[in-house]
This record gives C-alpha cells, sequence and structure tokens, in this order.
C-alpha cells in the first residue's frame, strides 16, 4: 500500500532532479523551500503522537524552513542583482545525471540499512538520503556561492529529516535550538553573501581561492 | 749499574754506527768516503761554535733540540740493547716510548714552524704525515708481538732469548715483521727513499730542511738526537734479525754491534741502489709496512686459536 | 549559577553592540573577570544545574570551562591595548562578538545533552565568524567564508551522527535522557554498529571545527585572519570545545566498550593532523598560518594521545590545557608582531629579539613551549603521550608521530628564528610595547609553567576523573 | 643531597638576578661570576667528598602527585659532576675579563642567566634518577646553551649554528623519548630502576636508541653536524664549557643507559666502539682542514669523544667477554679521558678565545706569531695541544694508556675481539698521529712565526681573569699527566660505582702502573735536565747572535711566504680523500700576462654534513613540498575532503 507521505515525498525526489538541473537561482530557491515545506510537516504525518507544542512546533518549522530561510536568501539575490551567470564546476545535464544514480542508490543503501522504521515509508529513508547528498553534492559542485548557501540549506532539510524519521525523542526545545542555529547560520551567510558582492562584484567562489599554500 | 753503562755506551757508539751508512754510500759510488768518526768530528766541531738564532724564533726553537734529544735518549733507556736488560722497563713502556718519540717529533716540528721559513713548515708538514702510518704500523706489529708473548714491554721483546721465542711462535711470518719494521726505520729516520739526507734542494728535503736554522750546539743535539734514533730502531731490527743470546755474556755485545753494523749497511745498500721517491708516492711505500705488519697478524691469528 | 555564567557575557555581548569604544573594552575586562570568578566559584561549590537534562557540571568541561575563562580574562586585558593600537572600525561588533562567543563556548563546556552540544558549538561558529571579518578586507572575507561554510558542513555530520546515536538508543531500546552522562551509564545498551556510525559522524563533525587534518582547511585562513585577540581565542579555546564534543562521545564508546574503535580512528587522524600541519609549516611564509598549523599539530597531539588511552590520554589532557595557555600567548604576541612590523609575512620581519625584546621573550618563550620544551608543561605531556604509546603496543605509530614531531620542530624553528634574528629591513617598530600587551602572555607562560611542576589537588583529580572512563590515568 | 641541591640554588641565583641589575654592568659581572662560583665550589666539595666516599645519596620529590622526581648521586655521577664543577667554576671566572662589551649589558646578563641555568642542568641530569627527571633536565640543557650558542646572532653563521644545534638537540631528545618509551612499554615503570627486566632484543633497541639520542649530544659521528657550527659560534667560556663539559653528558647518558639496562651484548661494546673509531678518526682528519680556530677544536672534540667511546667500547667488550681488567681499564681509561678532555680542550678553547678576543679573528692562516706578546696564552695553549695530542708527560697520554691497555687486554681473547680490539688500537695510534700534525700545525701557524696580516700584530694578553684559569688548567694537565695515580683512583670510583660487580676491585696493580707513569716521567725530567745542563755548558762564553731567517738564498722573504695552515694539512687530507673531499675555488688565471687577480680557497666538507642534507633533509623536503597541494584554496574540495574522510571511515564501522 502506498502510504501518502510517499505521494508527497516522491515530488521532493522530483524537485531535488530539477534543482540540480535548473540554472536559475530562484528555480532552485523555490525547490529548496518546498522540501522545507514537506520535511518539516512529514513528522506530522508519521504517527508522532500529536500535542499542542508539537503543533505549534512543526507549524514553526514550517514556517522557518519554508518561508524565513528561503526568502532570505531571495532577497540577497534580490539586493545583489546577479547579473551574469556562473558556470558550475559540474555541468547541469551531469548534475542530473548524477542526481538520478545518487537516487538509486540512496534506495539501495536505505534497503540495505535495515533500520527499524516506525512507519511503512518505503521513500522516507531514500528522500532523505537523497536530499542530504544532493545538498552536499552542490556544495561540491557550483561555483556560484548562492548556489553553495543553498546546498548547505538543503543538506541541513536531509538531516532534519533523517532526525525526525530515525528518532522518536522530540524534545521540543532541543529541535527548535537546532533550527535556530540553522537560521542564524543562514543568515551569516546571507551577510557574507552581500559583502562578498561588494567586494567581488561577483558571487563566484572562484574569486574566493586566494588563501592557500 | 751495568743496563746504564750500556745505556752511556749505546750514546757514545750511535754516532760512530750513522757513518757506516756514509761509508757504505762511498764506496757504491765509488769514492773513499769519509772517516768512520766522521760523526764525532762534525760533533764537536758544532760544540765549538756559538749560534746564529733567527729573529722570528722564540723559546720554543731552543726547545726543539733539548726534547727531541731527551725523548730519544730517554727511548734508548728502555730498550734492552744487546740483549741486556734495559735502565727501566714495565709493562706498557712500549706505548711510552713511542709517545714519547711523538712528543719529540712535536718539538722538531714546532722548532721548524718557529722560523717562519716556508721551506721548514713543508718540511714540517711532511714529518708531521708520514710517521702517522709508521705508528700504525708501529702498532700493528705491537699487537702481534702482545698476541705472542702476553706482555707490553720492550724488555720482554728484546732481551735475552725473548726474539728468539718470538721467532719461534711466529715462524717465517716474522720475516714480514722485520721488512716492516725496516721501512718504519727507513722511514722515521729520514732516510732514502723516503727522504733523501744529502739532498741538495730543499724542496725535496723533510728532516735536513726542518733543522736549517739551527747552528752550533742546538744543530749537534739534533744530530745527535737523530743519532740516537737510528740506532733504537736499528737495534730492534737487529735483535729480530739475530735472535741469538749467548748464556756468557761478553759475546752479547759483541754480536750486537755485528748484527748492528749489519743494519746499518743494510740501509746504506738501500740507500745507494734506491733512488728518492716521489714525495705523492711515499705514503705508498709506508703503506707497505703496515700492510706487511697486518698481514703477519693476521697470520699469526690464524696459527694460534 | 551555571546560567548566569552563561547569560551574563551573552547580555553584555549585546549591550557592547551599542556601547562606545572605551566603555566597550572596559566592559570585555569586566566581564572577563566576572566570569572568571564565577567559574572558579563553580570549580569550588560544583553547583547542580537547573536542567540537569541539558546541562552538567564535568570534569571534562570544568577544565575547559577554566581555561576558557582565564584565557578570556587576560585576551582581554590584551585587548585594550590592541585595539587602542590597531584602530578597527567596527569595534563595537569586534567586542560584542568576542562576548557573545565567550557566551557560547561557555555554553559548550556546560551542555551534557547531545543535541544541546551540538547547538552550542554551532553557535561558537556563528558567534565567532564576525571577529574573523573584524579587518574588512578581502582576505579576511574569504576566510570567514570558509570558516562559516566548512564549520557548518562539518558540524552538520556532527547533527548526523548526534541523530544516529538516538538511533542506536531507540534500537536498543534504551530509555534514557540523550545526556553524554546518560548514555554512559548505559553504553553496554546501544546498538553498537549505530553507534559506531555515530562516532564517525561526530567525529568528522567536530573534526573539523576542531582542525584535525583533513577536515583542517578553514582553520590556517581563519587564525591568519582574524586579528590577534580573536585568533588567541579561536586556537586556544574553541578548539578545545570542539575537542569536548569527540571526547564526550569517545566516553560513550569506550563505555560501550567500542574503544579500540574509536582508539584508532582518533590515533589515525591524529598522525594525519601532525603530517599535515609538517607539510605546511616546514616552507611557512606567514606566523599567523603558522602558528595555526601548529595548532593543527597540537590537536593531533591531543587526539592521537586520546586515541592512545591510559597514560596518553592523561598527557593529551594536560596538552590540551598548555597548549591553550601557550598557544593563546604566541597569537597574542603575533598581534604585537603584525602591528610593529605591519606585516604579516615572515620575511618581512626579523631581529625581533632587539627590537621588541619585551615580545621577543614571550615569542620565544611560547615557542619552546609548543615544541615541548620544559619547563612548559607541553613538555610531560608529550613524554606521556610518547611512552603510553610504547605501552599500547603503537611501536610504528609512536615512530611515525616521533618522526613527525621532529619535521616539524625543525620547520618552526626555522622561521622562529628567522622572526628573532635574522636581519630585517624595518626601520623602526610601529607600537611601543605598552605592559598590557605583553603582562597577559607573560601570565599566561608562566601559569603553564607553575602547572608543568604543581597541579592544585582538586585540578589533579578533575583530570584524572575526566580520563578515568577511557582508561586514562596513571 | 641538600648541600648539592643549595649549589645549584646558588648557581642559579647568579644568574637569575643578573638581568636585574644589568645597569650596572660592572657590578652585576661581580655579582654573577661571584656567585656562580661560590656555587660551584661548593657543589665541587659536595661531589668530591661523596666520590671519595661513595654511598646512596638519594633525594625524592613529588611530582604532579602520582609521579616524583628522584635523584641519586653515585660514584659515576659524582664523577661527572667533579668535572661539571670544576670547568664551569673556571669558566665563570675567566668569562668576568672575557665579556667586557658594556653596550651589550643586557645580552651579557642573559648570557649569565642561561649559563647558570646550563650548569645547573647539567648536574641535575647528571645526578638524575628517573626518566621524567631526566627528560626535563636534559631538555633544560639543550633549551639554554641553544640561547649560549647564538649570543652573537647579529651574524648568519651563527644563527645557522644556533638552528642546528637545536635541531639535533630536539631530535636527539625525540630519540632518547622513544628509548624510555620502548623502556615503559615493557616495564610500566617511568623509574630507571626496572630497566634491568626488559627483554634482550628490546634492550639493544633501547640501546640503540639513546646511543642516537645521547650520540648527537655527545658529538658522534654522524650525528655531529651541529657541533662545529655551534661552538665557534658560542662565545669562548661558553665553547670551553660546552665542549669541555656538557658533551660529556651525552657520554654520561650511554654508560648510564648501558649500566641500567645491564644487557652485555658484544654487539653493544661493538656499535659503540665502531662508532667511536669512525668518530676518532674522521674528527680529526676535518680538524686538520678547518681554518677556523674554534672550528678546528670543535672537531677535536669529535675526535676525542670518539676516544672515549673506544675506551667505553673496550669497557663493554671487556664485560661482555668476561675480562675484567679490560673492562676496567676501558671504563676507566674512558672516564679520565672524560676529566682529561674537559681540561685541556676548555684549556684550548680559553686560550683560542683570548686569541679572538685580541686579534678580532679566527681564521689561523692570516695570524702567527702570537706566542711573543702573548706568553702565558701561548705556552699555556701549547702544553693543551700537547696534552690533547696525547703525548707523555701529559694528562692526555694516561688515559689513552689505559685505553690501549684495555685494548691489548683484548687482542689475547677470542677472534671477535680481537678484531675489535685491533681496530681499536690502531684507530688510536693513528688518531694520535693525526692529532700531532693537527696541533702542530695550529700551534706553529698560529703562535709561531711571523704575524700574516695586521690583525696579529700588536697584539697584548690582558685580564688576570682569563690568564689565570688558563694557568690553573695548564697545571692540571702537567700533574695528571705526571702523577696519574689520585685521578686514577676518582675514574675508578666511577667505574666500581657501574654496578657492574666490580666494587671489589683491587687498584693495586693499576696503582703500580701509575707509579710506572710517575717513575718514566721523572726519568725523562731527569734526562732533560742533564741535557739543558749540558747545553748551558756548551754556550758558557759563546756568542749568541741574531739575525733573520735563512731564506734558502732567497734575500727578501716576506710574511706572506710563510706555510699556511691549509697547505701544511693539505697532504693528509688527500690520503683520507674519499671520507674528506676537498672543495677547492680556484678561478683559472687567463692571458699570457694575467691582469686580474685569483684567488684560491679550499674547504674540506664534512661527509656527514654532505649526506645527511642529500639523503635526509631532500627527500623529506621533496615529500612534503608534493603535499602541499592539500591547501589549495578550493573551498569545494575542502568540503569534499568533509565526505571523504566520513565515507572512508564508514568502511570501518
Amino acid at each position: 500500500m502506498i502510504h501518502p507521505v510517499d505521494t508527497i515525498l516522491s515530488l521532493v525526489l522530483l524537485s531535488v532532479l530539477f534543482s540540480l538541473g535548473t540554472s536559475h537561482l530562484t528555480g532552485l530557491i523555490r525547490f529548496v523551500a518546498f522540501q522545507g515545506v514537506v520535511v518539516s510537516i512529514v513528522p506530522f504525518f508519521i504517527g508522532h503522537e500529536m500535542t499542542g507544542g508539537g503543533l505549534l512546533f512543526t507549524m514553526v518549522t514550517l514556517w522557518i524552513r519554508g518561508v524565513v530561510i528561503p526568502l532570505s536568501i531571495y532577497l540577497v539575490i534580490k539586493r545583489v542583482a546577479i547579473r551574469r551567470e556562473v558556470e558550475p564546476i559540474i555541468g547541469y545535464h551531469a548534475s542530473l545525471f548524477a542526481g538520478l544514480v545518487l537516487i538509486v542508490a540512496a534506495s539501495v543503501v536505505s534497503y540495505k540499512l535495515n533500520v527499524p522504521l516506525i512507519m511503512k515509508s518505503a521513500l522516507l529513508i531514500p528522500t532523505a538520503i537523497t536530499i542530504l547528498v544532493t545538498g552536499m553534492f552542490l556544495l561540491m559542485a557550483r561555483r556560484n556561492a548562492i548556489a553553495m548557501v543553498l546546498g548547505y540549506i538543503m543538506m541541513e532539510n536531509g538531516i532534519y529529516l533523517v532526525g525526525t524519521t530515525f528518532s522518536t525523542r522530540a524534545h521540543h526545545i532541543v529541535e527548535f535550538g537546532i533550527l535556530l542555529d540553522v537560521l542564524a547560520g543562514v543568515m551569516v551567510m546571507a551577510i557574507i553573501l552581500q559583502n562578498i558582492k561588494q567586494k567581488f562584484d561577483v558571487v563566484d567562489t572562484a574569486v574566493l581561492r586566494t588563501l592557500k599554500e | 749499574m751495568k743496563p746504564i753503562y750500556i745505556w752511556c755506551l749505546a750514546m757514545l757508539l750511535a754516532p760512530f754506527f750513522s757513518a757506516i751508512i756514509i761509508k757504505v754510500k762511498a764506496f757504491f759510488g765509488g769514492r773513499k768516503g769519509s772517516p768512520f768518526l766522521i760523526n764525532y768530528y762534525t760533533l764537536i766541531k758544532l760544540f765549538k761554535k756559538g749560534s746564529v738564532y733567527s729573529t722570528s724564533t722564540t723559546i720554543i726553537f731552543k726547545l726543539g733540540p733539548i726534547i727531541s734529544l731527551s725523548s730519544a735518549a730517554t727511548a734508548l733507556m728502555f730498550l734492552p740493547i744487546a740483549g741486556i736488560a734495559p735502565v727501566f722497563s714495565f709493562n706498557g713502556d712500549v706505548l711510552f716510548v713511542l709517545y714519547l718519540l711523538g712528543l719529540g717529533r712535536f718539538f722538531t716540528i714546532a722548532a721548524a714552524m718557529d722560523t717562519a721559513s716556508p721551506f721548514e713548515g713543508m718540511g714540517a708538514a711532511r714529518e708531521a704525515y708520514f710517521p702517522i702510518i709508521c705508528e700504525a704500523t708501529m702498532f700493528m706489529v705491537l699487537i702481534l708481538f702482545y698476541k705472542l708473548t702476553g706482555e707490553l714491554s720492550l724488555a720482554s721483546y728484546f732481551s735475552g732469548n725473548n726474539p728468539a721465542i718470538l721467532w719461534n711462535s711466529a715462524g717465517s711470518t716474522m720475516l714480514f715483521v722485520v721488512i716492516a719494521l725496516f721501512i718504519v726505520l727507513l722511514t722515521e729516520n729520514s732516510r732514502v727513499p723516503v727522504d733523501d739526507p744529502a739532498t741538495h734542494l730543499e724542496l725535496t728535503m723533510i728532516h735536513e730542511v726542518m733543522v736549517l736554522d739551527h747552528s752550533g750546539p742546538d744543530f749537534g743535539f739534533i744530530e745527535l738526537a737523530s743519532f740516537c734514533k737510528l740506532f733504537f730502531y736499528s737495534t730492534i731490527v737487529s735483535r729480530l734479525l739475530f735472535p741469538l743470546f749467548f748464556p756468557f755474556e761478553t759475546l752479547n755485545p759483541a754480536l750486537e754491534i755485528c748484527s748492528l753494523i749489519c743494519v746499518y749497511v743494510a740501509a746504506g745498500v738501500t740507500e745507494s741502489v734506491m733512488a728518492r721517491y716521489r714525495m705523492d708516492k711515499v705514503p705508498k711505500f709506508i703503506l707497505t709496512s703496515f700492510a706487511l705488519a697486518s698481514f703477519a697478524t693476521v697470520i699469526i691469528m690464524e696459527f694460534i686459536k | 549559577m551555571i546560567e548566569i555564567l552563561m547569560l551574563a557575557p551573552f547580555l553584555t555581548g549585546i549591550m557592547a553592540f551599542f556601547l562606545p569604544r572605551s566603555s566597550g573594552r572596559a566592559l570585555l575586562v569586566l566581564t572577563g573577570a566576572f566570569h572568571l570568578g564565577l567559574s572558579v566559584l563553580i570549580w569550588i561549590k560544583r553547583p547542580v544545574a537547573l536542567f540537569p537534562d541539558y546541562f552538567a557540571v564535568t570534569p571534562e568541561g570544568l577544565l575547559s570551562l577554566l581555561v576558557i575563562s582565564l584565557l578570556f580574562f587576560l585576551i582581554a586585558i590584551y585587548s585594550t591595548g590592541y585595539l587602542k593600537a590597531a584602530k578597527i572600525k567596527s569595534e563595537h561588533i569586534f567586542t560584542g562578538s568576542m562576548l557573545i562567543f565567550l557566551a557560547t563556548m561557555t555554553m559548550v563546556t556546560m551542555s551534557d545533552h547531545i543535541m544541546v552540544m551540538w547547538i552550542a558549538i554551532e553557535a561558537t561558529t556563528l558567534a565567532s565568524a564576525p571577529l574573523i571579518y573584524t579587518h574588512r578586507t578581502k582576505a579576511s572575507l574569504e576566510a570567514t567564508w570558509k570558516y562559516v561554510l566548512i564549520c557548518s558542513v562539518g558540524i552538520a555530520m556532527a547533527l548526523l551522527g548526534s541523530v544516529l546515536i538516538t538511533l542506536a538508543m531507540d534500537i536498543g531500546k534504551v530509555d534514557a535522557p540523550v545526556s553524554f552522562s546518560a548514555l554512559t551509564s548505559v553504553a553496554k545498551q546501544l546498538d553498537p554498529t549505530w553507534l559506531k556510525a555515530g562516532f564517525v559522524f561526530i567525529f568528522v563533525g567536530y573534526g573539523t571545527k576542531m582542525g584535525l587534518a583533513p577536515m583542517h582547511t578553514w582553520l590556517p585562513d581563519a587564525h591568519s585572519e582574524a586579528p590577534s585577540p580573536a585568533s588567541a581565542l579561536l586556537s586556544g579555546v574553541l578548539l578545545n570545545c570542539a575537542y569536548l564534543g569527540i571526547f564526550k562521545t569517545n566516553k560513550i564508546m569506550h563505555a560501550a566498550g567500542l574503544g579500540d574503535f574509536s582508539g584508532t580512528i582518533l590515533i589515525v587522524f591524529g598522525l594525519i593532523s601532525i603530517i599535515a600541519a609538517a607539510t605546511f609549516i616546514l616552507k611557512q611564509t606567514e606566523y599567523k598560518r603558522m602558528l595555526a598549523y601548529s595548532s593543527v599539530e597540537n590537536m593531533g597531539i591531543i587526539a592521537f594521545g586520546t586515541g592512545i588511552g591510559g597514560i596518553g590520554a592523561f598527557g593529551a589532557i594536560i596538552c590540551l590545557i598548555h597548549h591553550s595557555l601557550i598557544k593563546s600567548s604566541l597569537f597574542l604576541t603575533s598581534g604585537n608582531i603584525l602591528l610593529g612590523y605591519g606585516s604579516g609575512l615572515i620575511e618581512k620581519t626579523g631581529r625581533l629579539a632587539k627590537l621588541m625584546p619585551k615580545s621577543f621573550v614571550a615569542f620565544f618563550g611560547g615557542f619552546a613551549g609548543i615544541s615541548g620544551f620544559p619547563p612548559f608543561g607541553i613538555f610531560i605531556g608529550e613524554l606521556f603521550i610518547i611512552v603510553g604509546a610504547f605501552r599500547t603496543g603503537h611501536f610504528f605509530v609512536a615512530g611515525i608521530f616521533i618522526l613527525s614531531l621532529c619535521v616539524i620542530f625543525a620547520g618552526f624553528a626555522n622561521q622562529v628564528m628567522k622572526i628573532s634574528f635574522h636581519d630585517t629591513t624595518a626601520e623602526e617598530i610601529k607600537i611601543t610595547e605598552k605592559a598590557s600587551m605583553v603582562w597577559p602572555q607573560y601570565a599566561l607562560l608562566l601559569t603553564s609553567i607553575v602547572l608543568c611542576f604543581w597541579l592544585p589537588d582538586s585540578l589533579y583529580q578533575t583530570i584524572i576523573d575526566a580520563v578515568a572512563t577511557i582508561g586514562g590515568g596513571y | 643531597m641538600n648541600l648539592f641541591f643549595l649549589s645549584l640554588l646558588i648557581i642559579f641565583a647568579g644568574g637569575l638576578f643578573a638581568p636585574l641589575i644589568r645597569r650596572q654592568f660592572f657590578m652585576m659581572k661581580i655579582f654573577s661570576v661571584f656567585t656562580i662560583v661560590a656555587g660551584c665550589i661548593l657543589g665541587l666539595v659536595d661531589a668530591g667528598s661523596k666520590l671519595i666516599s661513595p654511598g646512596e645519596y638519594v633525594a625524592s620529590f613529588k611530582y604532579l602527585k602520582s609521579f616524583s622526581l628522584s635523584f641519586q648521586i653515585d660514584g659515576l655521577s659524582a664523577f661527572f659532576l667533579v668535572t661539571i664543577f670544576a670547568i664551569s667554576l673556571l669558566a665563570s671566572i675567566y668569562s668576568f675579563h672575557y665579556m667586557d662589551k658594556t653596550d651589550k649589558a643586557l645580552r651579557t646578563a642573559t648570557n649569565y642567566l642561561f649559563f647558570s641555568l646550563l650548569i645547573v642542568s647539567m648536574a641535575l641530569v647528571v645526578a638524575s634518577k628517573g626518566m621524567i627527571t631526566f627528560m626535563l633536565s636534559w631538555e633544560i640543557m639543550s633549551l639554554s646553551s641553544f640561547f649560549l650558542v647564538i649570543f652573537n646572532y647579529e651574524a648568519i653563521e651563527n644563527r645557522r649554528a644556533g638552528y642546528l644545534y637545536f635541531v639535533f638537540s630536539h631530535v636527539g631528545a625525540m630519540f632518547i623519548f622513544a628509548g624510555f618509551g620502548v623502556a615503559y612499554a615493557h616495564t610500566g615503570s617511568l623509574g630507571f630502576g626496572q630497566m634491568v627486566s626488559l627483554p634482550d632484543t628490546f634492550k639493544l633497541i633501547v640501546f640503540i636508541l639513546f646511543f642516537i639520542g645521547f650520540g648527537s649530544k655527545a658529538g658522534v659521528f654522524p650525528f655531529h653536524v651541529w657541533l662545529p657550527h655551534a661552538h665557534p659560534a658560542a662565545p669562548s667560556h661558553i665553547s670551553a664549557v660546552m665542549s669541555g663539559v656538557m658533551i660529556k653528558v651525552g657520554i654520561y647518558g650511554i654508560i648510564r643507559m648501558y649500566v641500567l639496562l645491564n644487557y652485555h651484548s658484544p654487539v653493544i661494546g661493538g656499535i659503540v666502539l665502531a662508532a667511536g673509531c669512525i668518530s676518532g678518526v674522521l674528527g680529526v682528519v676535518y680538524a686538520l682542514g678547518q681554518h677556523d680556530l674554534k672550528r678546528l677544536l670543535a672537531y677535536h672534540s669529535v675526535e676525542n669523544i670518539g676516544i672515549i667511546l673506544i675506551g667505553t667500547g673496550i669497557g663493554m667488550i671487556g664485560v661482555s667477554s668476561g675480562n675484567v681488567p679490560m673492562a676496567i681499564l676501558g671504563f676507566s681509561g674512558g672516564l679520565l679521558h672524560v676529566l682529561n678532555h674537559a681540561i685541556f680542550k676548555s684549556l684550548l678553547f680559553m686560550g683560542a678565545g683570548m686569541v679572538l678576543k685580541k686579534t678580532g679573528t679566527r681564521t689561523i692562516d692570516i695570524l702567527g706569531g702570537l706566542i711573543k706578546k702573548m706568553k702565558i696564552t701561548g705556552t699555556t695553549f701549547l702544553i693543551g695541544s700537547l696534552a690533547i695530542s696525547g703525548l707523555p708527560p701529559f694528562n692526555g697520554f694516561v688515559s689513552e694508556f689505559l685505553i690501549y691497555i684495555g685494548g691489548f687486554k683484548g687482542v689475547g681473547l677470542d677472534r671477535m675481539t680481537f678484531a675489535m680490539s685491533l681496530i681499536a688500537i690502531i684507530s688510536l695510534a693513528v688518531i694520535g698521529g693525526l692529532a700531532l700534525a693537527c696541533f702542530t700545525k695550529v700551534v706553529g701557524v698560529v703562535f709561531q712565526g711571523e704575524p700574516r696580516s695586521a690583525a696579529a700584530e700588536n697584539v697584548d694578553e690582558q685580564g688576570f681573569s682569563m690568564l689565570a684559569p688558563m694557568l690553573v688548567l695548564a697545571g692540571f694537565c702537567l700533574i695528571i699527566g705526571v702523577y696519574p695515580k689520585f685521578f686514577i683512583l676518582m675514574a675508578m670510583k666511577g667505574v666500581s660505582s657501574l654496578g657492574l660487580g666490580y666494587e671489589w676491585i683491587q687498584f693495586e696493580p693499576i696503582v703500580r702502573m701509575t707509579g710506572n707513569i710517575t717513575r718514566a716521567a721523572a726519568l725523562f725530567f731527569a734526562v732533560v735536565l742533564f741535557v739543558l745542563i749540558i747545553r748551558a755548558l756548551a754556550y758558557r762564553g759563546k756568542s749568541i747572535t741574531r739575525s733573520g731567517t735563512w731564506g734558502c738564498g732567497f734575500t727578501q722573504p716576506t710574511v706572506k711566504m710563510q706555510y699556511t695552515g691549509s697547505s701544511y694539512a693539505a697532504s693528509i687530507i688527500d690520503f683520507f680523500r674519499p671520507f674528506a673531499p676537498v672543495h677547492e675555488d680556484h678561478p683559472p688565471i687567463r692571458g699570457r700576462m694575467p691582469r686580474r687577480k685569483t684567488h684560491y680557497h679550499s674547504h674540506v666538507n664534512d661527509i656527514a654534513e654532505l649526506h645527511q642534507h642529500n639523503v635526509i633533509v631532500r627527500p623529506v623536503l621533496f615529500f612534503f613540498d608534493k603535499l602541499r597541494w592539500m591547501q589549495h584554496g578550493d573551498i569545494h574540495l575542502y568540503i569534499g575532503y568533509i565526505l571523504l574522510a566520513v565515507i572512508v571511515v564508514l568502511f570501518f564501522v
């Protein structure tokens, strides 16, 4: 039987593929925001006992992951007004292909892992791993600093999904702390992005290679 | 008291023996040669004279002859001449004697360096160089002798019947030792083919060039010292060549004199038939002695388990 | 009490953003003094936290806390002089970030919950990022960018690791608080496979922050671009904080009987770090980068010692304390050199012994200390680590360890000789050596000397307690 | 023990307060010198009494709660302590006039600080019993001597020397660390006592590690590379202490560890002996090739360390082959040579210091004729030269004599021992000859002849505090050489406390032997006296005239025509060519009537230095150069490293 969550998760997988293939930053932000929203509401479906606090927490997470973080990056893009396209290290088509391989690999790995799941959702773990690794992939494959930040956010989303999937121990205060950290981290990165734009006039990380041996 | 008499006798006779070499060389040269007492005449002449000292020299220049004569004379005190017990002997005296001769050499060289003369410096450098290999040979021989006798004194090697015992236990390898020691004799006393005492070119001298500036009684001391030194080595070689020892004592000095004459003649013949080596070939020649001594030692080592 | 310790610098930090320069500096020193006093009080009293699930006073935490407090106080004193000479534009941001940085680090030392620890460590990254960007140059911006991104990615790994440890609890059907102390006591029941996986992620994650090679890449950039008081703080205590995370997880591993696994990882990465440090120290051209790589080296030594266990772990803790004291002193002195010569390049310096004698004493003393010469404490720590390594049969790695230390010393000494004695093109020194800019270093070095010969009972007991669970101690 | 620590405290106080009162330069020097001297005298008395009546002098302090800093002074320690305190005492007196640059007050004060620290740490090393104590003192010794080496850091070669020394001493210390580590691995104890219980193979490994570690401090070939650089760089009284005493602490380490390990394999004796022979011969060959007076003396330290090691090696072989006289003679000869070398080498360095101070140069070939103006320096230097060449009746001969006799004892034993004894004896003989050549060169070129440059003219010798120590040391050279009984007994006390079961040894035969040396020397003196009398008679009433040196017909000799030290040594060095490659710098002369001046410069390369660079330094640099790629500045790959680390380690889960 196909769990309702799986339907959404398959959409997420699709968005991952798109985010690997897109060259538009705004598009990438949209996909990331979508993933953030899904990641936030998944716990809602998978059998966590929903208390009032839990509900509130889910709402906050949704708000931050789905809206605040993408929005702040979006504002940065608007502020720095990128005109020129930055060539990625690994091209979009190759990335897309890599994404496909990744999804397959993630399914295989999650099948092997044999984790006692809280509920029967076939796609949960593959999706989590895929988002996580795609985030890292973007961090390594994109020269555009903004894309890298988005990769980081994606990675965080993946870890959050892993966390909610794996563990039943919902200490909302703790998770809220983590969320706050992520938010602050993204904010700091956004500030740095703006500064990079000011100092270098591009957000290409190729210029950030002066400190070396 | 007998050892001291013998020592005095040796000191007195040493110049005489040196004259034999001159005589032999003259014979080979077809000349009549100077008389056998020539060295005594020279010494007397020198002792009658005064001295001229270079303005460059210091007290060390005067110390040179004194120390070299003293060390050579002292060395003779440890040597059993004619197989008769020496003036003083103790276990390890060989080391003392060899290093004492080294002391004499040090001062001869220092006295030469004192004159600021380039020629004397040249001679000094050679005097410092060649005996290093001789010393190695001497110690190799010592090791061999120690292996045979278990003693470390000249008396235990050369007094009485001991040389015969050495021959007995070592056999014919002893010949190598004798040849090695003869080479050392030639080197240490600046004889042909290492050095030519009669040459006229200062650039090729060793010993003679070092004493150019000495004069008068000082030079006499130096001459006497070199006679003593030659006598020292010759006695060693002669004792090994003629390891006989008679129980009745009067014969022994006579035998010693004969054998010494043989050694001196041999040295003279060598000088007459050989040419002086080029300076850079000399180390090879001396190394031969070291090789012979080592060879002898190794062979003995195989004999005596 | 513990909570005050965390909150006070946080609040004063926020205050500092709005204060004028002079009062900001005073606030820095005052907060430092207050923090130090309170830390000593906690040291004596050992109070219980308000939220025992999240915070606890542990021996290793206390040790780090005391080091942090002492260092911060002395660095604050130094900063007053440094800020006057350096003329930083946005000084209030610097002061405020320093204080918030202190607050986050205090939180790291006090946190007992795995996730809270993560939160605190990530917070240190964010709080210290503005410090690195203080000078507002292109290079410092690049360093900040790398620092934030690499550390964030690395620490994200640690978060994943923490999640995996909770998974190990779930699978092992353990019901306990997710705190280090609780987990250590029930470690045997945890699922070993997931625990190991969790350790790997946590190790790599916090190892990134700690500066273990090959994840150390941000460290030389950040340390060399930050103003010296901040570098001193980064190198002296931030690395310790990250180490604390690894140390506590390692404790769980030991309690679970997986000490060999974690120990091997620690040893291998320790060695890689030392070799990496050797690589870059040998031909280093900038002295602050050299000091940064020296930190990589020392973190490698500490990881190595921890992995060795036994007397080696005891040595590692001693190295940890003394490295903080000495390295921060070195970084502070490097600030003097930078201000004095106006360049971070070694070739632009020289003749330090003559031109800045007071700084020279501190600098050379620090160098001798960091290289393991007595009477500084790293000597005794390295001695214990080496003999410990042999004791546990790690002959081969001990050999590599020793040889790498030799190479590092050769490189380090070469550079230090250049700075101290070689001829220089500098005509004059741009600053005067004020008391406030040398005495903190002297105090740090002196502390190291004293601690090399005399450990207070309670300090000794704390160290022994800290290493007891990983088979440490004498 | 209290007296011992008190003396160290006094010495240290002498240095510690020097920087505080540096503004009164003269007062500071008086204070420091007097305090250090007082401390040294106290220490000397204490160590002397402990040497005369050896016993268990132990002290222990608690260290870091569960460890201890323990000290013990037995006969061996006391012997080295006597040497340390005696030479330091004289060196500090010497420094009073030597350090007279008022404008370098701070540096002089620092010099006293580290000088006192060096004395204290050397004494502590020798007295320590336990790994922590030992390493602690050892490293402080290295550190303080490093500062003394770079005293004149303005000169680039001194900085290089300091660096080399620093690296060598640290690497050496690391080897000692490793040795202790291996020992600790098996005993689990940081004390010295349990090292006996190691298995044999480990004993060998440990000993080799120690030998490298201590050897690099002692200057054993090929770990001596730092030594000829460091000794010339340091001020002369420091060179005297470093060369006279500090490198002996390395010897102490070797002997002490040998005793502690109590492992009597012929292999160990063989290693020590072989290292000794190589150091001895090559040390003196390189010394011959030097142009720098202090560097030459430094190479002679390598040589003498070689002699000491030959003695020790013979002792060890004696122990392993069960030949007690050989063992005792070897060890006591080695120990006595430690004292002797300390005496004549510090004497020579002090003399060289006087030359350096008055002429401003250490280059041998531009000096000359100094003895005319510097009578005391010249004479004492001559005595030192005779002593270091091992000539009777000076002290160098006595110790070499003992070693020789010990070596000859081995000739009668089995084949292996025979071979080793043979090598030892021949090496000693060659070393003796070469040393003689080298010192006739030094004395001849530096002190005799005519001044070769303006620097060597118009010199004088002043400074009572510099002359007195040289006279005292020269006196001791002669006293030990003529009347060695007391000093040999001292060395025997040291040997008997080695714990080799030789406490019962009879000193009788050895004393008889020393009596023979005394008598032989007396005989020699009698002959000298006799010759002197004859000479006086021969010269009575004779005219003595003075004129220029006979130039073999050349009438206008110049001082530049004198034989130089380089040419003096050239042919000997040529003999050892593969081991002593000569580098010549000599641009060819062009044209029939050459206009341009040419020059000639020769330099004898130290093969250890040469190959250490080619075999160790270059490959290491190459390897690490390749690794430098790692830090390329690209953040993407940096993140990749993290991922890589995770993935690789996950494979092992």
